[in-house]
């Protein structure tokens, strides 16, 4: 973990309510993709947490929804402005145990970290492909830049306005075999894929965070492995630890 | 160095910066940061007898310059502290630690206080007596003299090592409290603990946090501790440890003035894990600014 | 715009907007910028039977997201009140609007309520029983459920219009108060009133406040409200004025959700002087954004 | 009284700790020198009053100390930025009663509603004049443009490194008769002023202040007049009406 400012370098909408920002600062503590940071904003007291994007040398990406105050907020800064980060933070996604194909799935706000992992997936080699799940059409983002790595990539929208109709398991069918998958979304989207998904696979979760780092234990959750923090002994977890709460 | 010592119940202090009880863990994340022997001490997480979960999540909320927290004591009980914890705590902080102490009954007080009491690297047991008292009805140990006062004689009956009682901000005469664990036994007080609050979500319409209620924290609650720490000092004559929404160097020197002797530090370490290296480095330029040139003589110094 | 009325005691507000006591004088300077009649009511200036000076200078400070005061209940007395003051309010107020009363001991709080009683622009007294009840060696009637009883009681035998007790936020058991002042006839209950807090000017090493504590108020002290009001709903049956630190329209519908009835903006008013016409028009909007069609619906809805 | 947006034009240091700000902005509610205005700022809950001390249509100048954490974070800010401002506060100076030849008297952070002041009481054809303390060389400003205007200005500096060597009353010896005296300035100088003039005059005081326009009784003090709010029927009171508290 360091703490460190970063200064913006573009802040722009790519769908609705959504923004893509990339900062500059340094990186190094940045060691995997599912790693997030935890942003400072003027005027709110907690740190907010997104997930790695990309990276690029000094660069990071990080693609946010707006959803709230904080969310708002960022909407409205603008390139040179400074933030105060908490750089690698988490567990990340573990490439090693993918197999030859792995199956990325992300929903929402769950996309962004998939496609640094993409990345890495391609880069040892691995063929991949990847559902990503939006409400409508006006919210899909990335479709473009997943493509472009060369990843085979669905899409789907809960109301059919553009791709695949349906949720990200609806599109399950539509894929060759697969030997491993990663997801990252809302919870509701994280069990239908644990629950049709036949490979084992990484599960990326949310908690609201005090600290982000390990120190409060704002962030627990039960696990068959125990008691782990999302913020440090997550967010990443592997199926076969995950225990669903009521 | 030595114009930032305190003496906190007969221990010498380094200086009055106390990480507080549940926001530094047991030391060793925020020794990967910074060499945490900088500090006074610390206060480590509330061990209770028995290993506990805590509460479900959400257990974090926010709100204006401040946070609620409702992690319900979460930890992995006092033998695996004394047997996993300690040692690994030691090897990153060579000083006495505070071992902050919780319970449901007095007898589970009594017994994980005795059972931290006797390991060497302990220097002090806060007892926190903000935690329901299970026998009495679910009310908190901490919200009358008299639950307060029995807690207290009944540790200290147990307990060799100086004896710190937590007090809950949650009471209408924290002064009475304060005396009535001074006359029990206690050898200082902290306070405060967290203001009791909630937060609602109006998107789902049911409470922010999974437990209702939370403990409210963050620099919106340092006026009230301020004021608690000033009614206190009046009351009692044996050190306090003031905490509550300090962030800088100038709030510990408005906590010392109002009647602190050390000072808590807690949810700011979350917000800013190098905080309380930063406050121990700059105090020194702040004392100049402020003509201070001791902070023991400031200790009570509002008060006239 | 009958999707904003909610009814307080018997009378109809066109929404649940009140300007709470001692931020709003008593209306004529609010009318000088916008048409005060928008409000729900508004509660004036806290009002006892002799004129008051009120406490030495300096009675504000600031805090994190709050401010403290200590103005000590500046106010021309009831006789005053009636000659000069209200003759000018109903000049720029149509509606019916709160008397807040305050005291020094039980008679004081019957002589003034009823004098405001009879008055015929006052729709509720409010009682305002924070005040220190010189007869009972200096303790705050609010805080005991005893006190706070016999004071309601006395005021309730004596006057007509409904009666709205408020509550000191700096007690142990808020609950067990508001029950005694339901179960002493009370017809309302409004909370919170400022939590006690204090500041030290670190140049002069000084308190801040010349009367050494004051009342905190503002966003800071949302959650404690919030809090105690949800507390409260679940002990007495009674309309509850909700409010600490409201600032906005979200806080509204929050405060809403917790238990309130109606719900009072203090410090806000000061801060921003056309908050409560800015919250009043965007309360619809809002309300829209969170699937609320009419607010008599959502008082408690937090409770599930 | 009105609440509305002013944009930054200037922001610049003149003296020790001592800047100037000019703000564009509606104005029209500002009528008299030693009115006020009270500024919002990011990350503070109260606002914070600063007296008029120059108007020129829309453009609004200021002249502010820093003496704590708000006028600090105001030395920060720069051009474009916008303020909420509440303009028009406060009674303000009256002219009329000034005589031909008033003098003004202002020390350090009380100097800035005196050059409006002055202009105004010029335009109406008066001999004005005026004694300026600071404590020290580094903290003089605006000498110039009180000379400018054509007052007959003297500094006083309490060390002596610049000026007449001592408090402001030090200077009333140098100066021909005059006719009133219009005084700001900290309330030790004030009264220094009050004791030592033996004109009539208008005393302008701060307060700590809730809302500085009426509604909180935050500002009171007792007067010969009765109770009076600072920020409403002051900040200037007429000498004949002061009390000085302990
Ligand atoms: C490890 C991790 C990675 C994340 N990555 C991304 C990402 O890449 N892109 C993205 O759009 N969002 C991501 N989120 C969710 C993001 O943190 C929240 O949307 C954001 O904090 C909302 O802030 P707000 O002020 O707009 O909302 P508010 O509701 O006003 O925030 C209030 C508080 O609740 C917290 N909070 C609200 N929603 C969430 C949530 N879903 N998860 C955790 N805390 C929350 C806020 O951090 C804040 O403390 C991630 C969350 C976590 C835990
Ligand atoms: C009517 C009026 C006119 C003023 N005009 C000027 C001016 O033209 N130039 C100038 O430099 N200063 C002026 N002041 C003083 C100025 O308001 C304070 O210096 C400023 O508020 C300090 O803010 P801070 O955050 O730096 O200090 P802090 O001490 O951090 O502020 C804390 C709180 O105390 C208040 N406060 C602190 N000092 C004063 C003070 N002296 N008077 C009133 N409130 C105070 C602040 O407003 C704030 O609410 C004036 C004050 C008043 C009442
Ligand atoms: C996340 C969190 C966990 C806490 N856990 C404990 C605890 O275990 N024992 C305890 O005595 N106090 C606990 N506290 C209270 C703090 O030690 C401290 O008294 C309080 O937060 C006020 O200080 P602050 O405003 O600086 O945070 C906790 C506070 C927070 C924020
Ligand atoms: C300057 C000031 C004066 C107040 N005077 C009174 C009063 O006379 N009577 C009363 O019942 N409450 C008084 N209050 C308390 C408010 O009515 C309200 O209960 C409290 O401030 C909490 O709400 P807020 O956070 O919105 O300000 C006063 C508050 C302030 C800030
Ligand atoms: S958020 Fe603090 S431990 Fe995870
Ligand atoms: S500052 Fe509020 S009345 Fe003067």
């Amino acid at each position: 973990m360091k703490e460190s400012i970063f200064r913006i370098l573009t802040n722009k909408q790519i769908a609705h309510d959504t923004y893509e920002m990339i900062l500059r600062g340094n990186t190094e503590h940045i060691t995997r993709p599912g790693q997030f940071v935890n942003i400072k904003l003027d005027g709110f007291y907690l740190r907010r947490p997104f997930s790695v994007c990309d990276l690029e040398g000094d660069d990071l990406t990080i693609i946010y929804k707006v959803v709230g105050s904080g969310t708002e907020k960022m909407s409205t800064l603008v390139p040179n402005e400074e933030l105060n980060l908490l750089t690698g933070l988490g567990n990340g996604y573990d490439t090693k145990s993918s197999g030859k194909a792995p199956l990325l799935i992300g929903g929402g706000a769950g996309v962004p970290p998939l496609y640094w992992l993409a990345k890495e997936l391609l880069a040892e080699g691995k063929q991949v492909s990847a559902i990503l799940g939006f409400n409508t059409s006006n919210e899909v983002f990335y479709e473009a830049q997943f493509k472009k790595l060369g990843v085979s990539t669905l899409i789907t929208t809960a109301d059919g306005s553009y791709g695949i109709q349906g949720f990200v398991t609806d599109a399950l069918t539509n894929l060759e075999s697969f030997s491993y998958t990663y997801a990252c979304g809302p919870e509701p989207m994280l069990k239908a894929v644990y629950d049709a998904a036949e490979t084992s696979g990484q599960y990326s979760f949310e908690e609201r965070m005090g600290c982000g780092f390990g120190a409060c234990m704002g962030c627990t959750c039960k696990t068959l492995y125990g008691d782990k923090r999302i913020c440090r002994e997550g967010p990443v977890l592997v199926k076969e630890e995950i225990i669903w709460q009521g | 160095m030595a114009r930032l010592t305190v003496n906190l119940c007969g221990i010498e202090l380094d200086n009055p910066i106390i990480p507080a009880s549940g926001t530094f863990g047991f030391g060793y994340e925020f020794a990967e940061l910074y060499d945490i022997n900088c500090l006074g001490t610390f206060s480590f997480k509330g061990t209770t007898k028995d290993p506990r979960y805590g509460n479900p999540t959400p257990r974090i909320a926010e709100s204006a310059s401040g946070m609620l927290n409702a992690v319900g004591l979460q930890n992995p009980g006092v033998e695996a502290v004394i047997s996993e914890e300690l040692p690994k705590m030691r090897q990153v902080f060579d000083k006495p630690v505070m071992a902050n102490v919780s319970g449901f009954s007095i007898d589970e007080y009594v017994y994980t206080a005795s059972r931290l009491d006797v390991e060497e690297q302990v220097g002090w047991i806060e007892l926190n007596i903000s935690c329901p008292n299970v026998d009495g009805g679910g009310v908190a140990f901490g919200t009358s003299p008299e639950m307060a006062a029995k807690v207290t004689a009944a540790v200290r009956a147990e307990v060799k090592k100086p004896l710190i009682v937590k007090l809950s901000p949650n009471v209408t005469n924290i002064a009475a409290i304060a005396k009535a664990c001074e006359d029990a036994g206690a050898d200082g007080i902290s306070l405060i603990n967290t203001l009791l609050g909630m937060r609602i979500d109006l998107k789902t319409r049911q409470t922010l946090l999974a437990n209702t209620t939370g403990g409210l924290s963050g620099p919106a609650i340092l006026p009230v501790a301020l004021r608690m720490v000033w009614e206190t000092y009046k009351a009692v004559k044996i050190p306090i440890v003031g905490m509550g929404g300090v962030s800088s160097s100038e709030d510990v020197i408005e906590m010392m003035l109002a009647g602190a002797t050390a000072v808590g530090i807690g949810a700011a370490n979350l917000i800013d894990p190098y905080i309380c290296r930063d406050i121990i480095q700059t105090l020194p330029e702040t004392m100049d600014k402020y003509g201070i040139s001791n902070l023991k003589d400031i200790i009570g110094g509002a008060h006239g």
